[in-house]
């Protein structure tokens, strides 16, 4: 027997319509917090996942691999921002030393490449461990405190992370679409016969393009750091969402992982105040099945698998 | 590909051989100890079933020994069910293929293949576990169910009592080669060539008039029955259920067996269960924090230097004595 | 009207806001050999896709035994007795070609062949324990030939059968074609003009999308226009 | 030869009854085998190595100190890596191949229903040291940490008085929150208090956010959380950005603050424990000290350790009384022996096998790692109308 959670309206009658607008800003900036850290995790998996067929275990290692590495500043002396710089640097050695050591000796062995990598994330995993220590790890966050926002009152670290995941998004889509190396990899996507044909590096481009998505999903650790656990374990918890924004968002497009993103994201959010999350967790990945199944291409694009 | 039947029957056969004389040279507790590890090799086997055949790798296998389980414990737990244990292992058996028709439905008429079922099966595997966290009023929550009563049942004169040692090593015993033995020979007939057809070509194999999701969904329903199976008869000898039995680590933890022992070959999973099982008992006596380093580890090796598994081996040695490249 | 097999009518079809497909007609009658031909890029291969159903069209119908077929499962197409062959050879490389042949006769709602006719059919009775995968081209596609007769069509669809293939492997499939004319429809699309001119059958020409001339091969072959596309003038 | 010695020298009725009823273990045995079953890695790693290390305290005293019936305790430690299969394995290991005399441990329900499912089968005593939420019974089964009823029940008068009249809680999903729901709800309610909101979260929630903005919409007057483990980092880090003022009540502990929690982040939250470090005893001050010089000074120890550590001196007084190492008579001898624990006093109800233990309030400290005591309940005796052995 579980004690019914009073709706936000019988708390207090006379204040329902400030309450109301509270509860509505209150909700969409909840989920947007988790829409951006889904979507920098997601990020990299669509690169791997869904443009490279990687199907890449150790992603959310690379989150926690960012988690440390703010740890590892802030316990040596340095600051959050430093942290947050250093982050999606670890990541991206930690990528790099993944595809080049074990990545891509196995682009066509996909079953082979979750054994390994399933294995790389255990021992990434226990090697945490054994270096900083049984436990999690305390990260500090550079500021405390909230923000008013008219509406209502809101954690200002969460606000900073949703800005900052906002950027990096706009720096990604940027990146990909403006500069020769966004080219490339979008070349070598369409096609990667012919862009070896046009003389484009692949080996080179997916080993940049792991590598970035690696450092982005990183920097998604450095964020989350002083939000969430910091723990060598602690990487499997974004790892089946981030892999269900990819599919459900479908693949090929930011604007896919957007979409994939505020469909889990957001249906999270919503579910977690109507009914027990416990339910809304199976409910969002029921739906996610659900959706698989009736769009198999994606949410947003019609790109084949 | 006879000579290569020829091989399995002998390895077969010698398993068969020792299981036989084990009983004669162990004492009850170590007849327990690889009873356990043959229920988890014959859990093996299932999943090696739509893996080594279909090529697609279910990531969330324990969610069928879960279901298994939890329904072979709610029916013994309950008195007013008559013949517990059959009907439990029925019921089990019916559970699993029905989540598994389910699922398999939406994804293989979806079609979901390769990586994306992977993915998708692994976030089932967390649903079942969390379900069976939180849905305490009927699985008893975190702490599972206990005292789940062994096997025991009088059907048409014959009676079944699997309460002592050496009768319950017998049963699984029987049951795992049984079992083995059908899922091989099913897989090298008819369906197994389909399904191997459809792991080279699956459009190819549609057009020519085979409905290739239903094969893949038959297939797996078949794997999840034998996963249910394979819980149900754990539960009744370890006594309790409990929800990490559905849980993300199990299902890691049968692939490693499935990969260490030769994905495809059947016998090797049930083999390599058994061997990791003990290994990993024993070195966690030794040193506990080795093991996740030494399991990832293996992972890693597996793919890289023994990509066919452990039974490779002899096949490998076999070929090095006749000089020459082992067949691929 | 009882023995057409399959009647495509002003099909057309739009790719987005590119017109891949116009106003095609094509009327295949039972036991009927015909052919379909045109340059690189003139929508061969997707006027066989809405053929077979595997793309549905924007504008007019395609109907086989009086049935629209567009967007069935593939499998439900087969069993009606449409038969494909692709043109990338599309054998199970690790079955044997007797396994390759076998799946394919299970596919089927009533085999008739058994499978060493099959073999002698697409010679290679000698080749039966060889993985398919280590055939060389030309017998692979053979082999494939055999597996769409495996499940005994009544409309066998090619797709560049004779594509890379020697010249002498390209006259022996036409043989076998023709040795197989007369017991079921034959649609087969190429690029390779020796092969239709061996086959010698009712030809379609295809150009940008759109019916160029169709008649007798031999009308076809002699016509100016037809000359001129292929020979890139045009 | 000790074992002779062993049974000269306690003499008596029971020593006799065991040389007659169980010769074969005392002539078997030079020492006394406990098996300890400890989550030394997995989810539990941090509590599992203070309670592997309470266990060694006690048995390193009790060894100091003529063992138990002149007897060395000798420890099988066994990592259960925190899941039912590892459990079962490590119990069926302990009690048939290291043919252990009694076996101690295991922190969360899985495990310990995993090992009770093994031990009751085999009739082996199994002591219980972490917070339990009650349900399983059995005759062999020894619980030396505190049901919910032993924590709630005193304590809601004193919330109701002291923090408020309403309580929203924030939980993890599984049996142990639910249960203690039933006890806070029920003795919360006799107060004329009400519980205006709970919610279950699944373990490896990320965002608590939901959860926050609930809390500043039904304006409780007290929150508290039952989200364990790592996920209670998560949520104590996020309750603490949100900056939500009313009082926390949170089943925290110096371990568990001190090596999981950012600096500060427990500071002020209240939790029910019957045992806190900052009890001022003589016997507690020695149990620090001597825990801190054999493991480390910056060591902390909680009520689980301590739990553990009672369990192992609760059986050596008891198996020292009995003068036997046989299952029954220990657990006759049991119930009728007392330990000056450093919670205080302690026996075991011969009526449940659930400890009569302590409740106290504590409340962190400014550094959130330390407490101090905010209100001592005495002791309480286990109510247990779901067992009776």
């Amino acid at each position: 027997m579980r004690p019914k959670a009073c709706s936000p309206a019988c708390a207090n009658a006379s204040q329902v319509l400030p309450d109301t607008m509270d509860f509505v800003v209150t909700t969409l900036l909840n989920a947007l917090t988790l829409i951006s850290i889904l979507m920098l995790v997601g990020l990299g998996l669509a690169i791997s996942f869904g443009l490279m067929n990687v199907t890449n275990l150790a992603h959310g290692e690379f989150v926690t691999v960012g988690a440390f590495a703010v740890y590892f500043v802030q316990s040596v002396g340095g600051s959050f921002w430093l942290g947050l710089l250093a982050a999606p640097i670890a990541g991206a050695v930690v990528g790099c030393i993944l595809e080049f050591a074990i990545i891509r000796h196995l682009y066509s062995r996909p079953v082979s490449t979750v054994l390994a990598t399933w294995g790389v994330s255990l021992i990434l995993q226990q090697g945490l461990e054994l270096t900083f220590g049984l436990g999690a790890k305390p990260v500090t966050p550079p500021i405390e405190g909230t923000l008013d926002l008219f509406f209502t009152v809101y954690p200002a670290y969460r606000l900073i992370l949703i800005a900052i995941a906002m950027l990096t998004l706009l720096g990604v889509v940027l990146l990909i679409s403006r500069t020769s190396f966004g080219l490339d990899i979008r070349t070598v996507i369409q096609n990667r016969e012919m862009a070896e044909g046009v003389g484009i590096n692949t080996r080179r481009t997916y080993a940049i393009a792991f590598t970035f998505g690696a450092a982005i999903a990183g920097l998604a650790g450095g964020l989350v750091a002083p939000l969430a656990i910091v723990l060598p374990q602690m990487g499997v918890n974004y790892l089946a969402n981030a892999f269900f924004v990819v599919i459900v968002g479908g693949v090929g497009s930011i604007g896919g992982l957007v979409a994939g993103s505020v469909f889990v994201g957001g249906l999270t959010s919503v579910l977690n105040y109507q009914i027990s999350p416990s339910l809304a967790q199976a409910i969002v990945l029921l739906a996610a099945i659900v959706a698989v199944r009736l769009r198999p291409n994606g949410l947003f694009n019609g790109a084949s698998r | 590909m006879i000579a290569r039947d020829r091989n399995w029957l002998v390895i077969f056969a010698v398993c068969v051989t020792l299981a036989i004389v084990y009983p004669f040279f162990a004492d009850g507790y170590q007849l327990t100890v690889i009873r356990d590890a043959l229920i988890f090799g014959l859990f093996a086997a299932s999943l090696d079933f739509f893996w080594g055949r279909t090529g697609i790798l279910c990531f969330g296998h324990a969610a069928f020994f879960g279901i298994g389980g939890y329904i072979m414990a709610l029916t013994t737990l309950n008195d007013a069910i008559p013949l517990g244990s059959v009907l439990g292992i029925l019921g089990a058996i019916a559970g699993a293929a029905f989540v598994a028709a389910i699922i398999g439905y939406f994804l293989f008429f979806g079609g979901i293949r390769g990586s994306y079922f992977t993915i998708v099966t692994l976030a089932m595997g967390v649903i079942c576990q969390q379900a069976a966290v939180s849905w305490s009023s009927v699985t008893g929550g975190d702490s599972g169910l206990i005292g789940i009563p062994p096997i025991a049942f009088d059907l048409g004169g014959l009676h079944v009592d699997l309460s002592q040692d050496l009768p319950s090593y017998i049963f699984v015993a029987a049951i795992v080669a049984v079992v083995v033995l059908a899922l091989w020979s099913i897989s090298r007939g008819r369906w197994g060539m389909v399904l191997t057809a459809i792991q080279d070509n699956e459009v190819r194999v549609a057009a020519l008039g085979h409905n290739a999701p239903l094969r893949l969904l038959a297939t797996f329903v078949l794997s999840a029955a034998i996963a249910g199976l394979a819980g149900a008869l754990y539960v009744c000898m370890a006594g309790l259920v409990a929800p990490d039995l559905s849980g993300l680590l199990l299902s890691t933890e049968v692939i490693v067996w499935v990969a260490v022992g030769g994905r495809g070959t059947l016998l090797g999973p049930v083999l390599g269960a058994i061997a990791i099982q003990r290994a990993q008992q024993t070195i966690s006596s030794f040193n506990p924090s080795l093991w996740p380093l030494l399991l990832g580890c293996v992972f890693v090796i597996i793919v890289f230097v023994l990509p066919d598994g452990i039974l490779s081996i002899y096949a490998r040695l076999k070929s090095l004595f006749n000089g020459r490249r082992p067949a691929q | 009207m009882s023995d057409v097999l399959l009647q495509a009518e002003n099909v057309g079809i739009r790719f987005g806001g590119l017109q891949a497909l116009e106003a095609l007609n094509l009327t295949v009658r039972d036991k009927e050999l015909c052919c379909i031909i045109g340059p690189n890029g003139a929508g061969k291969s997707t006027f066989l896709n809405l053929l077979t159903g595997t793309l549905r069209p924007t504008s007019g119908s395609v109907r086989f035994l009086g049935h629209d077929i567009a967007g069935l499962p593939l499998h439900r197409i087969a069993r009606l007795g449409i038969a494909r062959k692709f043109q990338i050879p599309s054998v199970f490389p690790s079955l044997s070609v007797e396994d390759n042949l076998k799946v394919a006769r299970w596919g089927a709602s009533s085999p008739v062949r058994p499978v060493g006719e099959l073999l002698d059919l697409v010679a290679l009775g000698n080749r039966a324990a060889t993985l398919a995968g280590e055939l060389a081209h030309g017998q692979k596609q053979w082999l494939e030939i055999g597996m769409a007769l495996a499940i005994e069509p009544r409309l066998l669809l090619l797709d560049e059968p004779t594509a890379g293939m020697t010249p002498q492997e390209t006259l022996a499939t036409a043989e076998m074609l023709l040795r197989l004319k007369g017991e079921f429809s034959i649609v087969a699309v190429e690029h390779d003009i020796r092969f239709v001119r061996a086959l010698n059958c009712e030809t379609l020409v295809l150009h940008q999308g759109r019916r160029l001339r169709s008649g007798p091969f031999h009308d076809i072959e002699t016509d100016e226009m037809v000359r001129d596309v292929y020979l890139g003038r045009r | 030869m000790i074992s002779r010695r062993t049974i000269l020298k306690s003499g008596g009725a029971a020593a006799a009854f065991a040389m007659v009823g169980a010769p074969s273990i005392l002539r078997a045995a030079d020492t006394v085998k406990v098996g300890l079953s400890i989550p030394i890695t997995g989810l539990q790693a941090i509590l599992g190595e203070t309670l592997l290390n309470c266990y060694k305290l006690a048995a390193a005293e009790l060894n100091a100190a003529n063992g138990i019936g002149g007897r060395q305790i000798e420890l099988f430690i066994e990592d259960n890596q925190t899941t039912t299969k590892g459990s079962i394995d490590k119990a069926r290991k302990l009690i048939n191949e290291d043919k252990v005399d009694v076996v101690m441990g295991t922190i969360i329900s899985p495990e310990r229903s995993a090992t009770l499912s093994v031990t009751s089968k085999a009739k082996k005593l199994f002591f219980y040291p972490t917070n339990f939420e009650g349900g399983e019974c059995n005759r062999y089964f020894v619980a030396t940490g505190p049901i919910p009823m032993q924590q709630v029940d005193p304590m809601m008068p004193w919330v109701a008085e002291n923090l408020g009249k309403t309580i929203y809680i924030m939980a993890s999903d599984y049996a142990w929150p639910q249960k203690m729901t039933e006890a806070i709800t029920a003795a919360y309610e006799k107060t004329g208090g009400k519980i205006i909101g709970a919610d279950y979260y699944p373990f490896g929630t990320t965002d608590f956010g939901p959860a926050f903005q609930k809390i500043k919409s039904l304006k409780p007057d007290v929150v508290w959380s039952m989200v364990v483990g790592n996920d209670a980092v998560t949520q104590l880090k996020q309750y603490r950005s949100f900056d939500i003022k009313q009082p926390l009540i949170a089943p925290l502990d110096e371990v568990f603050n001190k090596d999981a929690l950012p600096p500060g982040v427990a500071a002020g939250t209240y939790a029910p424990q019957p045992y806190w470090m900052a009890l001022d005893n003589p016997v507690n001050k020695k149990f620090i000290a001597s825990f801190r010089e054999k493991f480390g000074q910056e060591k902390m120890v909680n009520g689980i350790g301590e739990a553990g550590y009672n369990g192992l001196h609760l059986y050596a007084l008891a198996a020292e009384k009995a003068g036997s190492l046989r299952d029954d008579d220990v657990l006759k001898a049991l119930p009728t022996i007392e330990f000056d624990a450093p919670q205080g006093k302690i026996r075991v109800d011969a009526s449940n096998n659930h400890t009569l233990c302590h409740s106290y309030v504590g409340k962190a400290a400014a550094d959130g790692i330390g407490y101090e005591i905010a209100k001592d309940f005495g002791t309480i005796t286990p109510v247990t109308p779901y067992c009776k052995v």
